[in-house]
């Protein structure tokens, strides 16, 4: 039970939650105000989140700057088609993100497999069958704009989060989450 | 260009036909190095594409060969059966053909003798059977339902 | 001399104390704040999505260390020219000091050069 | 699932004492290998002394998904090939099926395919150059070429509505007439590109650093270039003269003058600098084909809804920014080919890298790889 957990419990033991709830509503502001994000790009969505990065769409605006390493990331962009053989790879570099973390399943191919669903043998066909996916864009591949909308919108999930363990909103339990057996530790 | 390639059929058994764009050349596959070193003599320096197909009784293997100096193309073809699939590797004739015989091996499960580095490219180590077969069955491909 | 004195003191004293309480405050926070769920594959080192292909516990190369020594000789160099400089400045005596003492090091370079110690690879 | 590293032979180093070799894996999740490859590199203290490229982690199996579909449902699958330059593998199989199924193409659509594939080539060779000089730490540099790159996409947008997967080029002619304005547009665009090419120039490859960084650095010979199967930039570089485009003219490349951009020692400096100069090449020819538009459909007439080439097989390569890059279609007379083979240069010049970087250091791999302008759905396909 990490030190947080407990100021968690405790403070949610106070009349009201009202500390709890502006700290969590403080903590969350500034967690969704700056998402890093890790850009797994395999395929073409990968070029339209480096169009999105740069000069004309610029997403360090909405505080979201792309690094390459696990660690010092908040949100795995998943851009472009994800095939058996690197499966095990992007499970491997989801686990070593630390907590909180979130998956937006960028373009067709992560949401279902896209235009390779029929008649592949060696594409997933979406990446909620292993990753815990919170937000989904649809688009082959998407534009740079509704890219970004979604991490707009995934600040409303982020929203959702509470420093105090087992609060889970309905909306985050309604997400799809994968099977146990390649379960997120949750 | 003809007579250049008059000393292949003599001496190898070749089969040449001329197209429009290329020249054809069928080879038995046991001359088939023979072959390819007698190519690359006359001014085939360029190995564009190493190719195979699953023709149902047996395999075809297609190579399209380039002369910059000729300033022509040449497709190599050569037949091998379907059980235990070998070929002689054009590895030491054009390094070019290395990865593309994996390519062939990894999809085709056809084996090149003399292949400095056989092994799979694109799909995994321990993958089940060969892709590119017309009677490859995987359970989890799902056929596209046949609208037309 | 002393108002100066212990102004300057109070003033070192002061940036230092807001130095550290400003990072204690940051991290401590982090540490505070941050949920802790720690797995072994969380632990598992980052390469690139990929197991280790192959230990780091390797013996490294001789040239490393010897270029680290010669970097340090010349840096403790340079720290003592500073104070040199500043010191003995306009001085023609404190030229010839430092001339010989730069020779001396001068010395050792060429002989470092000479032996083939700056060659990265053979 | 890791390689199994071979038994730990003790490699005698020159002092005679044993190397330890540090086997480092630059996988597929790494920002230098422009995409998923995977280079597994054995060090000895920071010199590679050998690399072994894995490539697959984007294989999707398009040509077993060929078999199973028309030729007219295949060309959006050609653009996730090479997606920095999808117009090139939607030509390269469109000329392919013309060739097999006889079709003819009327002026216009050449034209027309003439002036979006040069364009193409320019965007292509602007993500190749900004992605090489962010790996040797010149960040701004992507971003101007990106600049240049968004200004071609707001015009292929404009044509065809899409940014990336263009769907453009169609066996038997173009999809979309060119909107009126459109010319006007892209002769704006090629009146300063100019301007900005020099600019790039000036900024990167007359940068001391880039010299220092690039220069020298895994020089390919010219027979190494083509015993290897390399194309386009990469095998130019090295001073092979060859260039589908004039060497083995297709469509209407002969009424054009341009000339080959060729350099002369094949180092990674001069692989990336013909990129560049190919942009200027490729600028004229635009101009060239506006001055020379025809009138006349972009479509050819009485195409059959469904196309069912005669029994036969059939090659056709085009001239990409990579290469050479060519496409293989066996038909059995019914409406889905029998075998589809893409011919991928960067699959070839890729197959180069266990060459060119050894006997460098790490950092230098990337400069290698930055100069072999890998683009992964093609490589693997």
């Amino acid at each position: 039970m990490a030190l947080v957990d407990r100021i968690g419990a405790a403070l949610g033991r106070t009349p009201g939650g009202l500390i709890l709830t502006s700290v969590d509503a403080l903590v969350d502001w500034s967690r969704g105000q700056s998402l890093w994000a890790f850009p797994m790009g395999t395929a073409c969505c990968a070029m339209e989140l480096i169009a999105a990065s740069f000069s004309k769409f610029d997403f360090d605006r909405l505080g979201t700057f792309p690094r390459p390493d696990p660690r010092h990331t908040d949100v795995m962009i998943l851009a472009g088609t994800i095939t058996e053989k690197m499966k095990p790879a992007v499970r491997r570099l989801y686990d070593q993100m630390p907590d909180p973390k979130w998956v937006v399943a960028m373009g067709n191919c992560t949401v279902s497999g896209g235009i390779f669903y029929y008649d592949t043998y060696s594409v997933v066909r979406g990446a909620d069958t292993f990753l815990p996916v919170d937000v989904y864009i649809a688009g082959c591949p998407p534009r740079p704009e509704s890219l970004q909308d979604a991490i707009v919108q995934l600040r409303e999930l982020v929203k959702e989060e509470s420093i105090a363990p087992g609060r889970r909103s309905e909306r985050q339990v309604a997400l799809p989450r994968p099977p146990a057996e390649g379960g997120d530790p949750e | 260009m003809a007579h250049h390639l008059s000393r292949l059929s003599t001496d190898l058994g070749a089969r040449i036909s001329e197209r429009f764009d290329a020249v054809v050349i069928e080879i038995p596959a046991e001359n088939l190095l023979r072959a390819a070193y007698e190519l690359r003599e006359i001014g085939f320096d360029r190995l564009g594409m190493v190719t195979a197909v699953d023709l149902g009784e047996d395999f075809e293997m297609v190579y399209r060969v380039t002369s910059r100096s000729l300033s022509s193309n040449a497709f190599v073809k050569c037949r091998i059966g379907r059980v235990d699939p070998t070929v002689s590797s054009l590895c030491e004739v054009w390094p070019a053909a290395n990865w593309q015989e994996r390519e062939v091996w990894d999809l085709f499960g056809i084996d090149f003798a003399g292949h400095p580095d056989m092994r799979r490219i694109l799909l995994p180590e321990e993958w089940p059977g060969w892709p590119l077969r017309k009677d490859y069955d995987d359970p989890n491909v799902i056929r596209r339902p046949d609208y037309i | 001399m002393h108002g100066a004195f212990a102004q300057g003191i109070l003033f070192v004293l002061g940036l230092a104390t807001a130095a550290t309480a400003f990072i204690l405050l940051v991290f401590g926070a982090n540490a505070l704040l941050s949920p802790r769920a720690p797995s072994p594959e969380k632990d598992s080192p980052f390469e690139c999505g990929m197991e280790q292909a192959g230990e780091p516990w390797t013996a490294p190369r001789l040239r490393f260390s010897t270029i680290a020594a010669l970097f340090v000789l010349f840096d403790a160099e340079a720290v003592l020219l500073f104070s040199v400089a500043t010191g003995l400045r306009g001085h023609v005596t404190a030229l010839l000091e430092v001339a010989t003492f730069v020779a001396f090091l001068a010395l050792g370079l060429a002989y470092a050069w000479r032996k083939g110690a700056l060659e990265w690879r053979s | 699932m890791s390689l199994e590293v071979e038994s730990r032979t003790p490699v005698l180093g020159e002092d005679g004492l044993p190397i330890e070799e540090l086997v480092v894996n630059v996988g597929p999740s790494h920002p230098s290998t422009h995409g998923v490859g995977r280079f597994i590199v054995h060090l000895d203290g920071d010199v590679i002394v050998r690399c072994d490229p894995v490539i697959g982690y984007l294989h999707r199996g398009i040509e077993k998904m060929a078999e199973n579909r028309t030729y007219l449902q295949i060309v959006p699958l050609t653009d996730r090939l090479d997606y920095v330059g999808s117009m090139y593998a939607n030509w390269a199989y469109c000329r392919t099926v013309e060739r097999l199924a006889g079709i003819r193409v009327p002026e216009r659509a050449e034209y027309l395919r003439v002036i979006v594939c040069e364009l193409q080539r320019i965007a292509s060779h602007m993500m190749g150059i900004g992605a090489a000089a962010a790996d040797t730490g010149a960040f701004s540099m992507f971003l101007y070429t990106f600049d240049v790159r968004e200004r071609i996409i707001e015009l292929f947008e404009s044509l065809c509505g899409s940014r990336l997967t263009y769907n453009y080029v169609r066996p038997g002619g173009v999809s979309f007439d060119a909107p009126e304005g459109w010319f006007e547009g892209v002769s704006a665009f090629t009146e300063n590109v100019d301007a900005q090419l020099a600019e790039l120039d000036s900024l990167f490859f007359g940068n001391v650093i880039t010299r220092g960084r690039l220069k020298g650095v895994a020089v390919l010979s010219a027979e190494d270039a083509v015993a290897w199967g390399a194309s386009g930039p990469v095998a130019r570089g090295s001073g092979v003269n060859w260039d589908l485009r004039k060497h083995d003219p297709y469509s209407i490349y002969p009424r054009m003058e341009f000339d080959v951009v060729v350099g002369d020692n094949g180092d990674a400096y001069d692989r990336d600098r013909c990129r560049l100069f190919e942009c200027y090449e490729s600028a004229k020819i635009i101009d060239q084909c506006i001055a020379q538009m025809p009138g006349g459909s972009f479509k050819a007439e009485g195409l059959p809804r469904l196309i069912a080439p005669p029994a036969g097989d059939a090659y056709d390569h085009i001239e990409s920014a990579r290469g050479s890059l060519g496409v293989y279609l066996v038909s059995d007379g019914s409406p889905r080919p029998y075998r589809m083979k893409v011919r991928s240069p960067a699959f070839c010049n890729l197959a180069l890298t266990s060459r060119l970087a050894v006997g460098h250091t790490l950092p230098d791999l990337v400069v290698v790889l930055g100069s072999l302008d890998p683009v992964f759905g093609e490589i693997d396909r």
